[in-house]
């Protein structure tokens, strides 16, 4: 926010800071961005054996205005890099990304023509998830590091692209 | 399976000129068919009572590169009544790569003609749009040809 | 009789206050990235195709107003409600008012369900 | 109302596009709408499109096997049983007794398992919120079940050329026992909860009609041609990995709604369950994989001791095994529909060409026709009553 700038590091900007970011960390609203079989298993941790709910992250918000969490859950291809860069754009701040699986974090074993050979070149990743497709455990786990990341986030630094 | 190889003999009659040759490979009975015979044939499996191929289960285009029909258009035929299958193979022709349309016998075949088209160039003639279906806008190329390469140009 | 509504006014002024500081508060203080693709109409990632001031079909605005009519008459209910309880003398009267008013707006539900409004075609 | 018709509208031309909610995947749909009404709904594909075919020209037919997996990745054994089908019709290779019943057992608890997604999904599409927690309730034993069996949740790649990976461990005649005898009471479960259900009766009846014969015109398969009144299944009509050993019956609609296509998968559901129970009974002892040296890789515990197997180990997983020259078609009754491989092999150890013919791809095609003149709302429900996957429909 714009207040901290003024008043620099001072008692009232670090307790503001730890409220705000434990309120953003606690309520990721992910956007339903499931491309292909990750899609199935991010549906599989919403539902009721692994529940993300328990992490304030089950509500899926199909339009990129109300979501601030964005799981790329598969293969990410030429003809989808566009829509993708763009629903990450019409996301309002503060957002972050999530590559799950091989496929969104290195183009997994599809290196052809038509594939993009991981997510971070189109949108910055804050946190990779390895697997094909991974467990809902490791998504769960992926957001519980995304929580611990958000935690140090100083406010001033984000910069809002 | 005897019964298909009456079959095949009796296609053979009714079109002397218009089947060059019949492969038998593992109880899979297999047709090669004259371009311009293609649509009389099509429409003949369609309608005939002992035939019956009234489903195209799979319409693909193979690229023979070095052999010198390098294309090849090969249909999968299914009969709901009798239960049987049957492959039919054209060659489209050599300078424009064009092969005329079974959308008019089998609708089903729109799409796979579009796929065809988009992957391997074949050009199906009187296809009500053939268009790209499957790579992106502006995609420059044919990727399931060979000479091809894997990770695009 | 007045003096009753005094806290009413004072709670109104309250809630207009508070909200009216945090959405200032945000606009001024908060920082903006109004980029050129971020206030483009969402259409799931594609470019809008056509604009969105069309002629659309009036029927949209038919079922609009129902709504409006028969949502502002669920409203009233709750009101009175929770008033009822306090009439113990006046209970009959003041149940058949509502039933009067509720009994006017079925009359216009019923003509608008024969006059076919709610079907869409 | 007549009025209103009078009054000059303009087509909204709307676009349904790849991310979002309800189609079941990055579809896209260009819609031309007269006020509510779809005046025309074309698909437009490609978003998923990862060049599965041309890899297949890269790999060996032994690394193909976990390529077929990504395909429909909600029924992964099926795609696995297709493809090593068509490749054991190449080679000749008689897959032991056993083999073909795990494989029949495990593609019939995929059948389940995709239905039971496609339930949850559908409902979720038409509002019905509890249902998709249900069938994923459901969804997780047998995916208890695949990860006992094949090591992973989803795309195991558990059946190979010439049999299975490895035999059943121990412990999973009772887990698969035991979900058996549950699954029926579940289904009525789902009965209860939607079959007699007014809304889910008004959305779904008379939507989405098709005829038997456009639809096979239109290569319709699967339970969508069934919903037609076609009594048309693989598994019936041209036998393969010894299903004719079970007896099971095929269901069938007559409207060709999506209510029916409802009412098919249901009872399918349970025609799945009896061939898992017969198949469990009926299990018979023996090799788990064919008697082939140059194809089957040996068993893991005679690569560690003796020279020669791991020779061979080794030699079948770099260069892979020669398939002759020739082509082969094998289609399979999947989850969706017929699910077909047509591989051209050149005699080297890798496929010259393949062709998937995969039942989404084409059910799609008849989407337009079902959609023509629907309301908007009914898009969403006609999209998942066909119950396509987009992996298979872009491969």
């Amino acid at each position: 926010m714009g207040v901290e700038s003024y008043l620099g590091d001072t008692i009232i900007t670090t307790t503001l800071e730890k409220l705000v970011n434990w309120a953003r960390k606690s309520s990721l609203w992910p956007a339903t961005f499931g491309l292909a079989c990750c899609a199935l298993e991010m549906m599989a941790t919403a539902a009721a054996r692994y529940d993300i709910a328990r992490f304030g992250a089950e509500v899926f918000r199909a339009s990129p205005r109300q979501a601030d969490l964005m799981i790329v859950a598969g293969t990410l291809t030429r003809k989808m890099a566009p829509v993708a860069r763009r629903i990450y754009n019409q996301m309002p701040n503060p957002k972050w990304v999530i590559a799950l699986g091989a496929c969104a974090s290195s183009g997994g074993i599809f290196d052809t023509y038509a594939v993009v050979q991981g997510v971070d070149e189109i949108i910055p990743v804050d946190v990779y998830v390895p697997g094909c497709p991974p467990r809902p455990e490791s998504l769960i786990y992926a957001i519980m590091q995304l929580q611990k990341k958000i935690e140090k986030e100083h406010l001033r630094e984000k910069n809002y692209g | 399976m005897a019964r298909m190889a009456e079959l095949v003999e009796r296609i053979k009659e009714t079109f002397p000129q218009a089947i060059e040759e019949t492969v038998v490979y593992k109880d899979e009975y297999a047709i090669r068919v004259k371009r311009s015979y293609l649509l009389e044939v099509s429409q003949f499996l369609k309608q005939d009572p002992a035939c019956g191929f009234d489903f195209l289960s799979d319409l693909c285009g193979v690229d023979y590169l070095g052999r010198e029909p390098r294309f090849e258009v090969v249909y999968h035929l299914y009969s709901m009544k009798h239960k049987h299958r049957l492959r039919m193979k054209a060659s489209p022709s050599e300078n424009d790569l064009s092969i005329p349309s079974v959308v008019s016998v089998w609708k089903t075949a729109n799409w796979h003609e579009r796929e065809c088209y988009d992957l391997l160039g074949i050009i199906f003639s009187n296809h009500p749009d053939l268009r790209r279906i499957l790579t992106p806008e502006g995609f420059k190329g044919y990727p399931l040809r060979k000479d091809f390469p894997l990770r695009g140009k | 009789m007045v003096n009753g509504y005094v806290p009413l006014l004072l709670f109104l002024l309250l809630a207009i206050l508070f909200a009216g500081f945090v959405i200032i508060l945000s606009s001024v203080f908060g920082k903006k990235a109004a980029t050129r693709e971020k206030l483009m109409p969402y259409e799931c990632g594609i470019d809008p195709v056509g604009d969105a001031r069309k002629r659309f079909s009036v029927k949209f605005f038919i079922v609009a107003m129902l709504f409006i009519v028969f949502d502002v008459e669920a409203v009233f209910l709750y009101p009175w409600a929770i008033v009822f309880r306090q009439f113990n003398q006046f209970k009959g009267f003041v149940f058949f008012e509502m039933v009067v008013f509720v009994g006017i707006l079925m009359v216009g539900f019923i003509y608008v369900w024969k006059k076919g409004a709610l079907e869409w075609e | 109302m007549e009025t209103a018709s009078a009054l000059r509208t303009e087509i909204i031309t709307l676009n349904m596009g790849p991310q979002h909610p309800s189609t079941h995947g990055v579809l896209r749909v260009l819609l031309e709408l007269q006020g509510e009404v779809v005046t025309k709904a074309t698909p437009v594909l490609g978003y998923l499109h990862r060049g599965i075919e041309k890899l297949a020209e890269h790999k060996t037919y032994h690394q193909f096997i976990t390529l077929t997996d990504r395909l429909d990745y909600t029924s992964p054994f099926i795609n696995n049983l297709a493809y090593a089908l068509t490749v054991e019709k190449l080679l000749d290779l008689e897959v032991p007794l056993r083999a073909q019943y795990i494989r029949v057992m495990l593609s019939e608890l995929t059948r389940i398992q995709s239905h039971l997604i496609w339930l949850g999904t559908h409902a979720l599409d038409i509002g019905a919120m509890s249902p998709l927690l249900y069938c994923f309730r459901e969804r997780e034993e047998t995916l208890d079940i695949f990860e006992m069996v094949g090591g992973a949740r989803m795309n195991q790649s558990y059946f190979r050329i010439g049999g299975v990976a490895a035999d059943l461990p121990d412990g999973f005649t009772e887990k698969v026992k035991a979900f058996c005898d549950v699954l029926p009471s579940r289904i009525e479960g789902y009965e209860r909860l939607l079959t007699e259900n007014k809304i889910w009766l008004s959305r779904t009846k008379g939507v989405g009609v098709i005829s038997a014969e456009e639809g096979i015109a239109l290569g319709l398969s699967g339970p969508c041609l069934r919903a037609c009144g076609v009594k048309w299944d693989l598994r019936k009509a041209n036998p393969y990995s010894s299903y004719d050993h079970f007896d099971f019956e095929i269901p069938t609609g007559s409207q060709g709604d999506s209510y029916d296509r409802y009412l098919v998968r249901l009872e399918e559901m349970r025609q799945s369950n009896r061939i898992v129970k017969q198949a469990l009974e009926k299990l018979p002892p023996g090799p788990v994989n064919a008697v082939s040296p140059k194809v089957v890789p040996p068993p893991k515990e005679k690569v560690q001791e003796n020279i020669e197997s791991l020779i061979i180990h080794f030699h079948l997983m770099t260069e892979g095994f020669n398939v002759p020259k020739g082509e082969a078609y094998c289609s399979v009754e999947s989850s969706k529909g017929e699910l077909g491989f047509y591989i051209v092999s050149d005699g080297s150890s890798k496929p010259y060409r393949v062709k998937i013919r995969t039942p989404s791809f084409v059910n799609m095609e008849s989407f337009s026709s079902m959609a023509q003149g629907r309301m908007m709302a009914d898009i969403v429900t006609i999209i998942g009553s066909i119950d396509i996957c987009l992996g298979e429909v872009d491969r």
